[in-house]
């Protein structure tokens, strides 16, 4: 038992002094990598350490290595529910909410009306908690996966509205005159510098709506769904107290959203390149 | 002021949609009774009957409206079947933790725009914690909490703050990071410390990020209460009415819940805009 | 001067901006035209309106008081037929655009054929000496080189009437000198009418046919100098009497408007 | 007096009214009780409060409480307040479904969380399958309402006997609109609402007195609540911190509760366990048959 | 000149940027010394450097190769001593803070009691003529404004060493020569040792005790005059023979510069 905690409190030790090493090296692309890598492992080995030292039941917190053990003898099931949740709900949930609200954000910037009439009653309509929403969704959309994209439009849409309608009033006064000179109507103004000049702030809402797209697609799901998904997977387990499925579909998700963050990141790092963050 | 009139127009058009969802959705109820009944409904009837119907699919506005008015203003705030009550009980969680959020969202910001160490490590696992689905932990967290000892608001605070730092930290981070090479540049030549350069330039250059985020981060905080209010034994709440409704099958409670929660959350993205607006005008960036 | 057309005629031009802390009047009681062709510069201490009144013509900023037709019709007209070209004090640059880039921008928006576009990019890269800096995005380039690049995005599409903001501020002398050539060139060759703003006495003299002494607080036109030199201006022109003696005015206008302040 | 906190399955509702009248009523403090009540709800794994240490006692069906037994959390079963099952499906005979043999191509619709258990193991029996293939049924999963029945999303759906039933009834169906199929008929019964603790709990004798104390004043509130219905349902609207509850189903719901209750005295009945953990076994929830799952310990203290 | 304790040296400097097209070589082989209240200034074509190398002093770039050495000390450990003060060619004023806070700035960063702030803010506003500005925010001041204010922020917290990049360019002719007074006055009464960055042949040899011309691509000093005027100069000496020499001397190196472009 001790034998366990004090090697969870070595594990810390080694993994924080590890990063803080990688961090004086030289930046590059292998210390970028190993960075998380490193803080992860540690932050796995000391749950290790804790569920072991402190002889913590299974059916509260299971080890990581039982959530491995799990996950390797049951990939055909985290699959499907992958394809299901991530691929069907979340992903198609993702692009139409982002660009409605990407679409609406134009619209609201091009018509003041709208922008006095429709920002506060969009905000306080995708304000909606998610909770409310997901079981009329079901009733209205049924238990396939397009009640869950319908959720996950609902959960972006926010987020990238806010920052998109923000972004568009980035691009300052004199970049904006020069405009006017060229006589450049609206359409041109933004094509050529009020978009670009927002790219970041639209970037910030990519970003937050990849996690809020997976955890509405799944916890979606927990409000009705056939009998299959991650959502359905993560609530019938609890229900059952498998929780090393449980812990198993929840890696799954955190491995697939960061990937999609990731991605988002690399994109925003392509596009963004001129911004003073992504310069330092 | 001048928002008024677009805003009602926005909003008479709304009611209008939904009148005729509600009559569209509840029209399939109102015939099948009507056919147990042995009886045809005509158009009229039917449009009657769909926004009159006791557990509709979709209840329309006025019936809200009236439980609305019937659950706040009808009733004494104190009491359990106040929605004022709940709302507030609600709104005490989120902005605990809204508050909690924002602190430990700019914190974490500011360590990794200020630490390698942080920035390498960190970011990528605060990502990953935003895709677990609270909805799954929630419980344990409130049971863990539970065991050490920590009940009542802080369990759904917390949950609530989980949600919403992540907004905060995303935005924080850019918006520390926005201050052109110049701009740092001339603190260097002043050897400003690290909190200098922070507390003069960085955080007032996030200022318009900041503000984003904090509207985000509320929105989020909101859905972290209601969900942390349902593991807590649903005991009050928006999210207890909510689940409450949903287990009885109270679509107009449904609705009235969540109108009032969004209500809230506007009310909250309201009053950030209004700071938002206040602050940048004096800083004289508006 | 040879054209007595009025391009740019200016009445009882008024500008007051609301300020936290009070108005300010920027312009007061201005009254001026320009002719097709003319060369007029702009000089006067800094904070007296040039800018505001070139922001003015530009339609950038709208009086308080009184009116400006630009080639008989409003400033708003004028700027939608893209009448004038703009260079502003600052570069101004597109931080996502590289200089070619920023340089084509305004030719992208006129709608002008792609193989012209390369083409015009390299001809006004090669007036202010920026070829080979095509690729390079604004942050990489210094100063000067940021504002000729900005020059050069003025001059790619070719407006009659130029507007041009302390274009030359942050050059040297050779290339300032080589740049008011070029400029006087493009001039003579297109006849366009320009309004030059700028703080270098030489350089007013040296370009204009025309001299504004403005002088602040209200800002308004102290005095208004024909210049009675040739349009043909070698270089050598700044050593002879005539020059120095219109420099001498336009310094004592100077002057006379830093005095009552 | 010695605290106690008591975990429930569910939201406060009729359905524990025995224990808020045992508390009310004073039960509880005749005993030298002070009893806390948690209520739950669907995202409660009232196991998980247990081992956490937030309550002493939980309410628990028997399935779920032997599949966490068999997941390693050391529960069991210390008294069986509800003798009777009060679980059944229940579907619109405008499909046309009368009896088992109409189920076939249709969609049945059941609590998860281990409720689907029974339903599986009586297809099983039945000789359905139960993904949609030709000649079997489909399973849809439904959250704790009867909305999908309503909608016709689903021909046939789970209600209890107390609950969801009325809540159709309530929806404007009459009975004659329903046929309802209840499991306790259907020999595919298990047993619901019980008493359980840890073994660490079993193993304290200070806790084992307290616990026999409890139940004995727990069994007092249920008999009082099947005496005296309406008295109850008040307490039970007295205790709702939601305000969402109503009267009149509260009342309806304590009627048909107390035909569930009626006849126990709290022992668990050995049968009736073996039965249920058969059925359990039979769907696949657990793998083997349970040991030292109950206890008849504290009930013998009780009701000395 | 009149101390030959050395105050900057730089020997054998070199320095390349990687850019997205190739490396652009900014500084090769430079060498200077500056003693202790020299005024040099350094001229020379757009692009050249110099920027670059006042950036180097600065600490605010790495040198690729060779080194700099300020008061005998590291650049950084310069900068972290407070050695210099320093004025960008860009105003780069806040644009949250009002002129005030502006140039409080660095009197709150490096701890100067309130009182003493707000007495130095009013001395240095006065010295750039911009005194009843205080309250106004940037966007509010037209460009040459914001530049000078920028400079009372370089010179409100008195550095011995002052590294100035283009100061006086956005400025009229009347408001520079009555801040190259002032300036001189100033580095006269402080002994302050000067780095002056400027386009102007005759503010570099009105100004300075040493001219250093630089030359682009790669940039490097092409000549180094050492002035012989006295170091009490009143405005009238620019048009002594020696001034005019001088100034000749400069242009000629500064066209060599940009011949062999
Ligand atoms: N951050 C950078 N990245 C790449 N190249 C750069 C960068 N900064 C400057 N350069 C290049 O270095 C050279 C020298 O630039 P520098 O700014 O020192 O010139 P300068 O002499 O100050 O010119 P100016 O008088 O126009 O301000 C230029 O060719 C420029 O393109
Ligand atoms: N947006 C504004 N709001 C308030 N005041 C302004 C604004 N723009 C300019 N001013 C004020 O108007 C006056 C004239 O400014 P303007 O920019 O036209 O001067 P300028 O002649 O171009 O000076 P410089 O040579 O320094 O560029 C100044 O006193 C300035 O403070
Ligand atoms: C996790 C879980 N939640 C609910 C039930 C079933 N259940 C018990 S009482 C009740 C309410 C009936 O009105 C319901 C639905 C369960 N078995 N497991
Ligand atoms: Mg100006
Ligand atoms: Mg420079």
């Amino acid at each position: 038992m001790m034998g366990w905690i004090v090697f969870a409190i070595l594990a810390w030790i080694a993994g924080l002094s590890l990063n803080v090493w990688l961090a004086r090296q030289r930046p590059s692309r292998g210390a970028s990598l190993a960075a998380p890598l490193v803080f992860g492992i540690t932050l796995i080995a000391v749950w290790e350490g804790v569920v072991r030292g402190f002889d913590i039941n299974q059916v509260l917190l299971p080890a990581p290595s039982v959530i491995a053990a799990r996950m390797a003898t049951s990939l055909d099931i985290l699959w499907v529910d992958f394809v299901q949740t991530v691929i069907k709900g979340a992903l198609s949930g993702y692009i139409i909410g982002c660009g409605a609200a990407f679409l609406t954000a134009l619209a609201i910037d091009r018509f003041p009306f709208l922008q006095r009439g429709l920002l506060p009653v969009g905000n306080f309509v995708a304000a909606l908690p998610i909770i409310g929403m997901a079981p009329i969704m079901v009733m209205w959309f049924g238990f396939g996966w397009q009640s869950k994209a319908a959720i996950v439009v609902v959960m972006v849409f926010f987020p990238m509205l806010v920052n998109t309608v923000q972004g568009l009033q980035a691009s300052d006064a004199m970049q904006r005159d020069l405009m006017r000179t060229y006589a450049a109507g609206y359409w041109r103004t933004l094509l050529k510098l009020r978009l670009p000049a927002a790219m970041p702030f639209v970037f910030n809402g990519l970003k937050i709506g990849t996690t809020l797209a997976l955890i509405g697609a799944i916890v979606a799901e927990f409000f009705g769904s056939p009998v299959l998904g991650m959502g359905f997977r993560i609530s019938t387990s609890v229900g059952q107290l498998a929780l090393d499925l449980v812990w198993a579909e929840i890696v799954v998700a955190a491995i697939a959203g960061s990937a999609f963050y990731g991605i988002m990141a690399l994109v925003e790092g392509r596009v963004t390149f001129w911004h003073p963050s992504q310069r330092s | 002021m001048r928002n008024i009139i677009p805003v009602l127009t926005v909003v008479g058009l709304l009611i209008v949609v939904w009148y005729g969802a509600a009559v569209a959705l509840n029209a399939q109820w109102a015939r099948d009774v009507a056919a147990r009944a042995d009886k045809t409904l005509t158009f009229s009837e039917l449009v009657a009957d769909t926004w009159s119907q006791d557990k509709p699919k979709l209840p329309a506005p006025h019936q809200v409206g009236a439980e609305l008015w019937e659950t706040t203003v009808m009733k004494k705030v104190t009491s359990k079947r106040s929605l004022v009550y709940h709302t507030w009980v609600t709104f005490s969680a989120t902005f605990l933790g809204f508050v909690m959020g924002t602190a430990l969202g700019t914190l974490l910001a500011v360590g990794i725009v200020f630490n390698r160490t942080m920035d390498m490590s960190v970011m990528p696992w605060v990502i990953a914690s935003q895709t677990i689905p609270i909805l799954a932990i929630a419980p344990m967290i409130i049971v863990v909490l539970n065991a050490v000892g920590l009940s009542g608001l802080l369990p759904k605070a917390i949950i609530s703050m989980y949600l919403s730092f992540f907004p905060v930290v995303v935005g924080m981070v850019k918006g520390l990071r926005s201050p052109d090479q110049m701009q740092l540049d001339q603190m260097r030549t002043w050897h400003a410390s690290g909190w200098q350069t922070f507390w003069k330039l960085r955080l007032p250059s996030s200022m318009p990020y900041f503000f984003t985020s904090l509207k985000v981060g509320v929105a989020a905080s909101l859905v972290g209460a209601i969900v942390g209010e349902m593991p807590t034994g649903a005991v009050a709440g928006l999210g207890a009415r909510l689940l409450a409704g949903s287990y009885y099958g109270q679509t107009v409670q449904i609705w009235s819940a969540l109108l009032m929660a969004a209500a809230l959350a506007a009310a909250m993205v309201g009053l950030i805009g209004l700071i938002q607006r206040l602050t940048l005008k004096r800083m004289g960036m508006a | 001067m040879n054209d007595s057309q009025s391009v740019i005629s200016a009445s009882n031009l008024d500008l007051t901006f609301q300020t936290n802390d009070g108005p300010v009047h920027a312009l007061k009681d201005v009254n001026l035209e320009i002719h097709k062709g003319d060369f007029v510069s702009f000089i006067g201490p800094s904070g007296c309106g040039k800018t505001t009144f070139l922001r003015v013509m530009a339609d950038l900023e709208q009086p308080t008081g009184g009116q400006v037709t630009i080639n008989g019709v409003s400033p708003e007209e004028a700027r939608k037929s893209r009448a004038y070209g703009y260079v502003f004090q600052a570069a101004g640059l597109y931080p996502w655009r590289t200089i070619g880039g920023n340089i084509r921008l305004p030719l992208e928006i006129m709608g002008i054929p792609r193989a012209e576009q390369a083409e015009r990019v390299q001809r006004v890269l090669e007036l202010v000496e920026l070829s080979g800096f095509e690729k390079k995005f604004p942050w990489q380039l210094s100063g000067g080189m940021q504002q000729r690049a900005s020059i050069a995005r003025a001059l790619s599409f070719d407006a009659d009437i130029l507007l041009m903001d302390e274009p030359f501020g942050a050059l040297d002398e050779i290339v300032r000198d080589h740049l008011n050539e070029q400029l006087l060139k493009l001039w003579a060759r297109t006849e366009k009418t320009i309004a030059f703003v700028t703080h270098s006495i030489p350089e007013a003299v040296y370009l204009s046919t025309k001299i504004v002494v403005m002088s602040p607080r209200p800002g308004r036109i102290a005095d208004v100098i024909e210049s009675p030199l040739p349009r043909e201006r070698p270089l050598e022109i700044r050593e002879t009497p005539e020059f120095l003696e219109i420099a001498h005015r336009v310094r004592e206008g100077l002057r006379a408007g830093h005095g009552d302040d | 007096a010695d605290d106690l906190t008591l975990q429930l399955k569910w939201v406060t509702q009729a359905q524990f009214g025995g224990y808020y009248v045992a508390k009310d009523k004073g039960f509880y403090e005749e005993e030298g009780l002070n009893v806390t009540i948690k209520p739950g709800g669907p995202d409660i794994a009232p196991v998980q409060v247990l081992l956490g240490g937030g309550a002493d006692v939980m309410v628990d069906w028997l399935p779920s409480a032997l599949a966490a037994r068999e997941k390693g959390a050391p529960i069991v079963n210390i008294a069986q307040p509800f003798a009777k099952s009060g679980l059944m499906l229940t579907c619109l005979k405008e499909h046309g479904i009368e009896s088992p043999e109409d189920f076939p191509g249709n969609t049945l619709g059941t609590w998860f969380f281990g409720n689907e258990i029974p339903l599986l193991s009586w297809m099983g029996k039945l000789g359905y399958s139960t993904d949609g293939s030709d000649g079997g049924v489909t399973i849809q999963k439904i959250n704790f309402n009867v909305d999908p029945l309503l909608q016709k999303q689903v021909e046939c759906a789970t209600t209890m006997t107390y609950n969801e039933y009325w809540q159709v009834i309530d929806a404007g169906l009459t009975p004659e609109d329903l046929v309802v199929f209840k499991y306790e008929d259907e020999g595919i019964s298990t047993l619901e609402d019980g008493l359980y603790t840890t073994e660490e709990s079993l193993a304290d004798p200070e806790m084992v007195d307290k616990l026999a104390r409890f139940v004995r004043a727990s069994m007092k509130g249920w008999k009082y609540a099947e005496e005296n219905v309406e008295e109850a349902a008040e307490i039970v609207l007295e205790n709702d911190q939601t305000g969402a509850q109503t009267e009149k189903h509260q009342t309806r719901m304590m009627g048909e509760i107390a035909k569930l209750t009626e006849g126990s005295d709290g022992r668990l009945d050995e049968a009736a366990f073996d039965r249920s953990a058969e059925i359990t076994m039979e769907g696949g929830m657990i793998t083997k048959a349970p040991e030292g799952a109950w206890t008849h310990n504290i009930t013998d203290k009780a009701l000395q």
